[in-house]
């Protein structure tokens, strides 16, 4: 079952490192996360100050035993962990969530990463290297200051597309575009902000690719017990929550939860 | 040597061994929490509110953050009582506590006719009713908003059961003791209060509102004083038990509401914070009776009735 | 060259250059604000609610800080309407912005002598009946939490001034559209909408209400959620202007209210985080329109409204 | 008029020390500030996260262009400007309130600091020394390593009587039953918590010595406009607001701000 390994993780911030504006990146001393840890898991991190609400974050990269965080200082909560300092305390739950499915045969695979849903991708990247696809990533950012970490894509052996929304550098306009233009892949994984992800959805489609998409909505508990994180599934999918039969209720969809079933479903699964 | 005080608590003939009840909605099926928290050091789980029909839920998002609380609007998603009891509750069974069903309803009928079958269970340890559904008979009115509709749910449910009954007050009213005396008297055995308070968050940068429903419940510390003064109110209403909510995160949180009236406390939103929250408020309130040489709860239950003197002013006035 | 976005907005005869108020009780006489604020950039002061009869206040402690903001019970400490006409209110006169008194009662005649005497006067531009107070004779029912005594209130004063009238509504009721609506046929030419949500705090060591009063009046950001329902519904629910309040300290939640119908705001406790809130508000609320190629507020009032689709739930469903 | 210099003044800190457990120093960049503030006046400090509420913070010491705030970290807001750094900018409301009287002519004075009411007296016993006087600080705490800035006061020619609660350091006990021992002074300055105030005031009416003193209450605004912080007065007293006669009103006391009419009060006006 996914969560098996799921705890609480009393970790040390062992660095701390701005890669950007407001876009923070803090390496944790955490060996029995970063082995447990599987790509496209997330963590819920207890905000030091015990005030209101966990906050989701992707687990970027694993390394011995270090598991890092990358983040966007977006609200009250992502700049708490953003004042952290090298040897302070970050207690977290984890890791969480299905992750993707990086066990199928495709030779040919694209990734796309829109903003800060490049921090659920490198792990799954890196997989996916290591057993023998070819890698393109398709990423995109609003402007050239906002594309970090490419390098870091492009030394586990990725090929990159870059987009930014302002041309500032790589291609301009919208990575789904990019996505689009370029020859089609077997495979693709996606994370990013919901247009993009819907955009990325149809694109698989209609042109028969399979594609997992790791969604994001507003959590309260992140770990499957207040239902407040859900996204519309086919009844029929695997991963639809069990529930009485279409007939009882109007719709053909049940509400399945991000952060249980999820975060990573298959985009023709998806009813939204 | 010295006594560990005791924790143990009685709502109506439900025996627990902690005052800590895990808020409906809020803890799932305790299954997920099971890895994170000890479940046999918690008094027991109010598992999510269940209705006669099934209930796909709101449309996303169903949550929004706000200045130290949350707002949510679920929709009650569940798969209905039929399903419920069928296919799902047996699983609960292996929960090391005691577990509290939940009915929402949308007329009379309903929450007998669920509540009935609920309690018939072996599982289910005592029935909650949530009586924040609107009336969709009365043009929507929320039953728990009105003490008239209120007493008529609870006389309803309490013919079908001799199991403790707990109505879960709404605090959207003007007066909440006069809603705690409706339901003492149509036979509820314990009161929680309070279930959320009505908000809205609008999204400035779309022009609409946060939440797919439009409206939620707010919770967490943000209504913490609208809920102590609730049970403070309700506590001097009524004689029975009242279960103290809202935006409990810490033992001097828990000792707000035990000092205002209530015989127990549960806790929501706190477990997304840090799902080690009971644990610790129950661990330190051990300490705490020690300490004060304390030998129950009872000691602390509605002692900070005594007030100041005012001599000059008219009562309540709040301006 | 483009024009700069007008802030200017009218209630009732009452026109104002800014759409910000100072909330009554916490802005003083605006003396106090005048070396940290620049008063000429503000809408209005609402004066502290004055009362027939000089009033002591409760005793201490008045204030209790509370997660994202604070209990207050004041009391209503004031000299009574004889001495504030006699000796005050002229001291106030060289303010340089508008004055709106605020007038509390304990009886429909009290706030109908008081609003007649304090509308009377030069100095102020405009009268809030401040509904929140107990209402002396029925048992201490609060005027402001019945439709019924809100309509009697607002209609004698009504009969008393030409000048606009403003009814500020309490949060603590079921169904503030029916008060709201209540306050619009009786007279009221604008709504403030909301006066703060009662509430309590205990001191967990001294086993006793933080507050000489008890209960208080919750206000600040944690109530904001509240606020902008309340708002929301009062706007449909009515035609005349809403002055919106309750949490506001950015932009950001100055644009909620506005996008929930609030026609104005009112800023309170974010006075007593950083008096500069206001001026700031302004200056971004400027730059807002300016940005999005918008007139005036007019172009926001209400604009939340869009709601989404909700197919599949029962209405108003936030469990 | 008292409040005639208040202003927002935009500082800087120069220094973070902490003095003790939870005791903190911070020295800032407050030229203006400095030279306005006389002693026993405050500030209310604009919190650097914008939420809720300006704290109430004596002004411990002025040099040169250079003011001083010491506190406890007892809650929220004294842990946010606890958490602030050499560099960082704090915004500032001051100097408030009417601070000590210093120029009356008794030769032999007390100050009676308890805890963190130490705080409020540096600057009165410096001017009260340089005005000649003979000064004595009774200063309590709970416990020794509470006992902070001793030397402080001892080198700005203060002679000390200390004590504590548990005994660790000076004499066992009460604050004031060091003043009760003590030769009778020619007036007494006083700031700590209420229950000391109530019993200096017991002490200073019953021997006829005429005491000021420093009270404290939790404050809404901190400047006059709410009516939060009272204390009931003699109606009589120069410092009770005007305020209808008594007959009007039951009692024979008015409540005075303690923001605004204090934070200092004669102990013979007070009606508490
Ligand atoms: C599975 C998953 C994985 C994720 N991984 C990552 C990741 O790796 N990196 C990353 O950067 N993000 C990630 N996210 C997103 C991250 O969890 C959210 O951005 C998170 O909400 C940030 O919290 P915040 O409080 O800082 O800002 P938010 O909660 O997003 O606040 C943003 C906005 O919400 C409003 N708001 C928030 N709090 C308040 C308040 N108290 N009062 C009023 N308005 C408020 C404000 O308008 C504010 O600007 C992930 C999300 C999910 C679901
Ligand atoms: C004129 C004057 C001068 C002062 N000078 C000094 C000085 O020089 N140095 C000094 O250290 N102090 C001074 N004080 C006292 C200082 O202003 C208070 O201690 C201040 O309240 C500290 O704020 P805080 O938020 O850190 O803690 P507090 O507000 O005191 O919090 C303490 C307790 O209040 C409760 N509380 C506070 N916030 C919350 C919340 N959000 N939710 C629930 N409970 C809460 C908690 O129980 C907490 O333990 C002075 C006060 C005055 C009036
Ligand atoms: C996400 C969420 C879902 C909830 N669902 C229910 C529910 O189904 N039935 C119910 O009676 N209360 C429900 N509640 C209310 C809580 O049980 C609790 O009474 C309330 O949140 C106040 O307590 P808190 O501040 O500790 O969360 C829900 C609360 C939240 C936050
Ligand atoms: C200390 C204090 C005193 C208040 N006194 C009054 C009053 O006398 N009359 C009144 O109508 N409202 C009074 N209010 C309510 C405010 O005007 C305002 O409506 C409320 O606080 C909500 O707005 P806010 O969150 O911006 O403060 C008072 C509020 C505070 C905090
Ligand atoms: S966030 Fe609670 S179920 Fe997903
Ligand atoms: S704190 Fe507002 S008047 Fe003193």
């Amino acid at each position: 079952m996914a969560t098996i390994d799921t705890r609480v993780h009393a970790t040390t911030v062992s660095e701390r490192r701005e890669l950007g504006p407001g876009v923070v990146l803090l390496t944790l001393d955490a060996a029995e996360l970063a082995n447990a840890t599987r790509p496209g898991q997330y963590v819920m991190a207890i905000p030091p100050s015990g005030e209101t609400a966990a906050t989701a974050l992707a687990v970027y990269e694993t390394q011995g035993k270090l598991a890092s965080l990358l983040f966007f200082t977006t609200g009250k909560r992502t700049r708490e962990l953003a004042a952290l300092h090298s040897g302070d305390r970050l207690d977290l739950i984890g890791p969480l969530g299905n992750g993707f499915d990086c066990s199928g045969d495709a030779r040919d695979v694209a990734i796309v990463a829109g903003g800060v849903g490049i921090a659920s991708v490198l792990l799954c990247a890196q997989r996916l290297v290591r057993l023998g696809s070819r890698v393109r990533l398709f990423y995109g950012a609003r402007t050239a200051e906002l594309l970090i970490e490419s390098q870091r894509f492009a030394d586990a052996g990725c090929e990159l597309v870059e987009t930014t929304d302002d041309g500032t550098r790589g291609a301009p306009g919208f990575v789904t575009d990019a996505l689009e233009r370029a020859p089609r892949p077997q495979a693709i994984y996606a994370c990013g902000p919901t247009p993009m992800l819907r955009r990325v959805a149809q694109i698989a489609n209609a042109s028969g690719v399979r594609a997992q998409l790791s969604l994001e909505e507003t959590f309260g508990c992140g770990i499957g017990g207040c239902w407040g994180c859900v996204v519309p599934l086919v009844r029929a999918s695997v991963q639809a929550p069990s529930f009485p039969p279409a007939q009882a209720v109007n719709g053909d969809f049940v509400y399945a939860r991000i952060c249980r079933e999820g975060p990573v479903f298959w985009a023709h699964e998806l009813r939204w | 040597m010295s006594t560990v005080p005791s924790l143990a608590v009685r709502l109506g003939s439900l025996e627990l061994p902690y005052p800590t009840l895990m808020g409906s909605g809020c803890y799932g099926t305790g299954e997920e929490f099971a890895p994170l928290a000890d479940l046999t050091r918690i008094g027991a789980i109010v598992l999510k509110s269940v209705t006669r029909l099934p209930r796909l839920g709101n449309p996303m998002p169903r949550i929004v953050h706000t200045p130290a609380g949350m707002l949510n609007a679920i929709g009650l998603q569940n798969p209905g009582i039929d399903w419920y009891l069928e296919r799902e509750l047996h699983k609960y069974a292996e929960r090391p506590c005691k577990l509290i069903g939940s009915v929402a309803g949308f007329s009379v009928d309903d929450y007998a006719r669920v509540c009935e079958r609920l309690a018939a269970r072996a599982e289910i340890a005592a029935v909650e009713l949530n009586v924040s559904c609107p009336n969709v008979a009365s043009e929507g009115e929320t039953f728990g908003c009105d003490p008239g509709l209120t007493a008529e749910v609870v006389r309803a449910a309490r013919s079908t059961t001799d199991k403790t009954l707990i109505v879960k007050l709404s605090p959207n009213v003007t007066d909440i003791a006069a809603v705690a005396r409706a339901a003492e008297a149509a036979g509820a055995d314990a009161l929680a209060v309070i279930n959320t308070v009505r908000g809205m968050a609008i999204d400035v940068d779309a022009w609409r509102p946060r939440l797919g429903n439009v409206a939620g419940g707010l919770s967490g510390p943000a209504i913490r004083p609208i809920a102590v003064l609730a049970v403070y109110e309700a506590a001097q209403a009524v004689r029975i038990p009242i279960v103290g909510q809202g935006g409990i995160e810490t033992l001097t949180d828990a000792l707000e509401f035990f000092l205002a009236g209530a015989s127990a406390i549960s806790i929501g939103t706190a477990n997304f914070t840090d799902p080690r929250v009971p644990g610790r408020i129950v661990t330190e309130l051990q300490a705490y009776l020690a300490r004060r040489g304390l030998a129950d709860l009872g000691a602390l239950v509605g002692k900070a009735n005594q007030g100041f003197t005012t001599p000059h002013q008219y009562e309540g006035d709040e301006g």
